[in-house]
């Protein structure tokens, strides 16, 4: 697969005037609001990334009091959530990628096929080839 | 700072379109995914943008929190396009087409 | 007009470029990389607004993993019926 | 005496326990639920008589309570706030003594039932017995009903009961279709009763017969206020309710022209027709009346139509009686016309004489349907007085009570109905010597008086006196003493009640004897006789014809001529010893009378001619307009649905399409309303 980038155009490309439109009217929207001219910006001599920190910890003693960054709201229960969240995710992710094979998990990855390897059928979702053969297709291995 | 808000604004408008136009016109989901990664980092950039504008730390800590979320999301997302691909030997959406009427 | 307006410009050029390259190219694997390109591009805007934290996590976490999961996907699920035989479907990782 | 009243609720609740003792264990029972019923029917007499004296002897002279709170709410009147739907007592001394008259009759009915039902073989004694526990509860709870919810609630109950007795034999031809009819035709009063409650609920908040939050104080108010009630004056409106709640009592008590039913109702038993007629059904709706007089005597267009149906009812029914060959038949239309003079009498203003004739006519006519139940049992179930005749002799005690029932109905000194007939009639003319309206009402009434003594004494006559027509007449079945005690009983009182009130020696001699004046001038404020004279007072003018005493001796005068020339007549033609059908002499006449002058075929008419196009038409409206539009609908909706489902591709991308196509139009919207395009 050495071969050139191509571009993919044609008549596909016709419910893209949707997201054009769209741009279209969000810009109008943005060049019509009055955003005023400076930023705020944030004050010289403190550290974004420990105040970040202690945002996400709830350091509230830590945060700088002088200035106006130290207006930032806790966020540890959200940061506690995201991360209940990705290990969810990682679950979820495992069990999706996973066969089973008549009930039975079999590895996730796994580099040498355990049944025969020749098959010619496409897998089921639920594990195992349709003609119900208890070999676990050798078709995709990771 | 010198470049003006409404630029990054306007950055972002057309960064989350092009991922918009990359989901209506293409039908790998794998394309999906991708389109969908640059639609999150386009509003990651108005969260940052206004984080600065309004001197205030909320919008960068949120756009942490989006990034965590879509590293989540692309987990999830890989798993279903892996099943998807099982089941129907592609990845192209419009070939399930099991819950229509 | 100062540089970073010039930086900005290039910069959006190359994101905006890049994103489009996602979206057009043909080929899976095309995409995912320029997607690589748009994620870092991205990063870029964020040093520009005193986000160095967020900067580096994005290089992390997307180019580092997000990226990477996606090009793993494109690799399992390429399909190339004149190269490879649909029984013997092994895909480098 | 005071305690007494606690046990008010078991004067209702005996008959009804006799009721489901009668459905559950009646024919188990010997005989088959007579004895539940009479000793429940006994202890309800002695409770009511207990009442009697607790409301004679105590310090407030009546009884009221709220037993029981089904429904609150804060839904204001029109005036008055709050309406509250209760179930309560109201024991004052004229719901008293209408207990007492419908626990005696009902006692005294199963009494005779013993002979006249168990004794011939009946089936289905259980269902009988068990319909005349719940008739007597129905109408003892509605005598004491203190608001008029409830008392509808037993109004209708009572209905019911009437069509379960009335098609007691519901095997033959005639039996159901009497009952559907008087069912019916009553309900069609009781439609507009319903209205009149609902109407009098939410304009005074509160349906209390009594009491000062009772709807007749705030009708009394409202008008005094002089203020609009629904866009009427308030007096025309209180007429408009009033007339309302009249439509259920001219169903119930048989007033023209709602009173077909009754003569048909006949197919029931004699004993369920006894009940009907003196105690319960048709007494009904004249107690209505007498119970919320407080609320018609505010209006004087009422009372006028009130006394005005009454007296041409009378008239109307008794000129029908005349010529009826059925004893039963006769003994109906004279109810319709007693009933009649009762409303006349109620309508005048003459409330203790309409309550006077209501009890004396509930003690004859009982006893005059009770006496024809024996005399048909003599006769083995014959009912044709042609078929009778000479059974003076050979049934003495039969005769003699019949015969004084028939002398109280036909009005002859001084029977009962004298009495009560009498004063109706002096407190129609003192009326209509100034108002010309009554004074018709008044004629037609004195009128009815010669019809009654002629087709009263026609019917003893025929039944009793000549020789014997047929077979069974020459040699009658025997009656016992379930027959003969009750008729005794009721014979005595038929002799004696009119000593209740002698109100025309009272006014000639200046005697201190009108006990039943006396009697209901005390009670709850608001409802006694004192109270209504004096609402009156502001409704009828009174006049006399020279002096109170002449005027007294010329209205009882006529009565009685008009009685005995009646009565004189009978004789003459029918006391003979074969006597023959004097109708060809009618002429013409005859045919319209013997036709009922053409009531039901006119009904009938416009049930089918009028009612059933207007139906068909409001059918037809249904099945297409309405139909047709809830159809078009439905099957607009299918339609749209099979064309819209489609958008339901499966694939992703039209779905996002359309999403994006969504949000377009959103911010478009937001954003020209808003103003974000300036």
């Amino acid at each position: 697969m050495t071969n050139g980038p191509q571009l993919r155009l044609g008549e596909s490309l016709l419910p893209g005037i949707l997201a054009v439109a769209l741009f279209g009217v969000m810009a109008m929207i943005a060049l019509n609001t009055g955003f005023a001219d400076e930023m705020v910006g944030f004050p010289e001599g403190i550290s974004v990334t420990s105040e970040i920190g202690y945002a996400l910890f709830d350091f509230t003693a830590l945060q700088s009091t002088e200035g106006s960054i130290g207006n930032t709201e806790p966020f540890l229960v959200s940061f506690l959530l995201v991360a209940v969240v990705l290990d969810a995710a990682l679950d979820a992710a495992l069990v999706l990628a996973k066969r089973e094979t008549e009930g039975k998990p079999i590895a996730a990855l796994s580099s040498v096929s355990t049944g025969d390897s020749a098959s010619t059928q496409p897998a089921a979702t639920d594990g195992g080839a349709e003609d119900g053969s208890s070999r676990s297709s050798g078709g995709e291995q990771r | 700072m010198n470049v003006p808000i409404e630029y990054f604004v306007l950055l972002s408008m057309a960064l989350f379109s092009i991922g918009l136009f990359g989901i209506l016109t293409r039908r790998n989901a794998l394309m999906f995914l991708m389109s969908v990664e640059i639609m999150v980092n386009a509003a990651n950039i108005n969260l940052i943008a206004f984080a600065l504008y309004h001197g205030n730390l909320t919008g960068q800590v949120f756009a942490l929190f989006v990034m965590a979320l879509a590293a989540a999301e692309v987990a999830i997302g890989l798993g279903i396009i892996l099943v998807l691909y099982r089941n129907f030997r592609d990845v192209d959406v419009t070939v399930p087409t099991t819950m229509r009427w | 007009m100062t540089y970073e307006l010039i930086a900005f410009a290039l910069f959006a050029f190359v994101t905006l470029a890049s994103a489009l390259g996602v979206v057009l190219l043909a080929d899976p694997w095309h995409s995912a990389l320029m997607l690589g390109v748009t994620l870092v591009s991205v990063a870029v805007y964020y040093v520009m607004l005193a986000a160095e934290f967020v900067a580096m996590m994005q290089i992390l976490v997307y180019v580092g993993g997000v990226l990477i999961l996606i090009t793993f996907a494109v690799m399992l699920t390429q399909r190339d019926d004149a190269d490879v035989d649909e029984t013997d479907e092994v895909v480098q990782t | 005496m005071e305690g007494l009243f606690d046990y008010a609720p078991a004067i209702a609740l005996f008959p009804l326990a006799a009721f489901v003792i009668a459905l559950a264990f009646g024919p188990k029972l010997p005989k088959k639920g007579a004895i539940p019923g009479i000793v429940a029917t006994a202890g309800s007499l002695a409770l009511s008589l207990a009442m009697v004296a607790a409301v004679a002897g105590g310090e407030e002279g009546y009884y009221h309570t709220t037993l029981f709170t089904w429904a609150a709410g804060d839904a204001a009147g029109e005036v008055g706030e709050g309406i509250e739907f209760t179930f309560g007592i109201l024991i004052d001394p004229l719901a008293a003594l209408m207990l007492v008259i419908v626990s005696l009759i009902a006692f005294l009915v199963h009494v005779f039932s013993l002979e006249y039902m168990n004794a011939e073989g009946e089936t289905g004694l259980p269902r009988y017995y068990a319909g005349l526990g719940l008739f007597t509860f129905s109408m003892l709870a509605f005598v004491y009903a203190d608001n008029l919810l409830m008392a509808f609630m037993f109004f209708e109950l009572v209905g019911l009961c009437s069509f379960l007795l009335i098609g007691f034999w519901f095997r033959t031809r005639s039996a159901p279709s009497a009952a559907k009819k008087a069912f019916l035709v009553t309900r069609f009063g009781d439609y507009f009763f319903l209205i009149g409650v609902v109407a009098i609920a939410a304009t005074f908040g509160t349906l209390q017969f009594a009491g000062d939050d009772s709807f007749v104080a705030a009708a009394e108010a409202a008008i005094d206020d002089g203020g609009q009630l629904f866009g009427f004056d308030a007096e025309t409106w209180v007429t408009i309710t009033g007339l309302l709640v009249l439509g259920g009592v001219i169903g119930k008590s048989a007033q023209f022209p709602l009173h077909t039913w009754l003569p048909d109702a006949m197919e029931g038993p004699t004993t369920v027709s006894a009940l009907i007629h003196a105690a319960t059904m048709v007494a009904a709706g004249v107690y209505l009346v007498a119970r919320m007089f407080g609320y018609y005597a505010l209006s004087p267009t009422a009372l006028a139509i009130i006394a005005f149906v009454g007296g041409f009812t009378a008239l109307f029914a008794a000129t029908m009686g005349v010529v009826k060959d059925d004893i039963k038949q006769v003994l109906a239309y004279s109810t319709i016309s007693q009933y009649g003079y009762m409303m006349l009498g109620l309508g005048v203003g003459g409330y203790v004489a309409g309550v006077f004739h209501l009890m004396n006519h509930a003690f004859f006519k009982a006893l005059l349907f009770l006496g024809a139940g024996a005399v048909i049992i003599l006769m083995h179930h014959e009912q044709d007085m042609w078929k009778m005749g000479g059974l003076k002799n050979k049934a003495p005690v039969t005769y003699y009570t019949f015969l004084a029932g028939a002398l109280a109905l036909a009005g002859i000194i001084p029977f009962s109905g004298f009495w009560s007939k009498d004063e109706i009639l002096y407190d129609a003319l003192i009326v209509g010597t100034e108002q010309p309206l009554i004074m018709a009402a008044y004629a037609m009434g004195l009128l009815a008086v010669f019809f009654t003594g002629f087709y009263t004494f026609r019917m003893v006559f025929l039944t009793f006196h000549g020789e014997p027509r047929s077979d069974v007449a020459e040699d009658p079945h025997p009656v016992g003493w379930a027959v003969k005690f009750p008729l005794i009983a009721l014979g005595v009182l038929a002799v004696v009640a009119g000593v209740a009130n002698l109100a025309p020696v009272a006014k000639l001699t200046g005697l201190e004897i009108e006990f039943l004046n006396e009697w209901l001038s005390s009670g709850v404020e608001g409802t006694t006789y004192v109270a209504y004279t004096d609402a009156l007072a502001a409704v009828y003018d009174t006049g006399y014809i020279g002096t109170e005493s002449t005027t007294v001796l010329i209205a009882a005068g006529l009565s009685l001529l008009l009685a005995f020339s009646g009565a004189g007549l009978a004789w003459k033609l029918y006391n003979v010893p074969e006597p023959v059908a004097h109708k060809e002499r009618l002429g013409s006449v005859r045919e319209t009378i013997e036709s009922n002058y053409y009531q039901d075929e006119y009904q009938v008419w416009l049930a089918e001619g009028l009612t059933l196009p207007l139906a068909r038409a409001a059918d037809r409206f249904d099945q297409t307009v309405i139909d047709g539009t809830v159809n078009g609908v439905s099957s607009v909706s299918l339609f749209g649905s099979d064309r819209v489902k489609r958008i339901q591709t499966g694939i992703v991308t039209n779905y996002a399409a359309l999403i994006v196509t969504g949000f377009i139009a959103l911010v478009i919207v937001l954003g020209v309303l808003g103003g974000w395009f300036l």
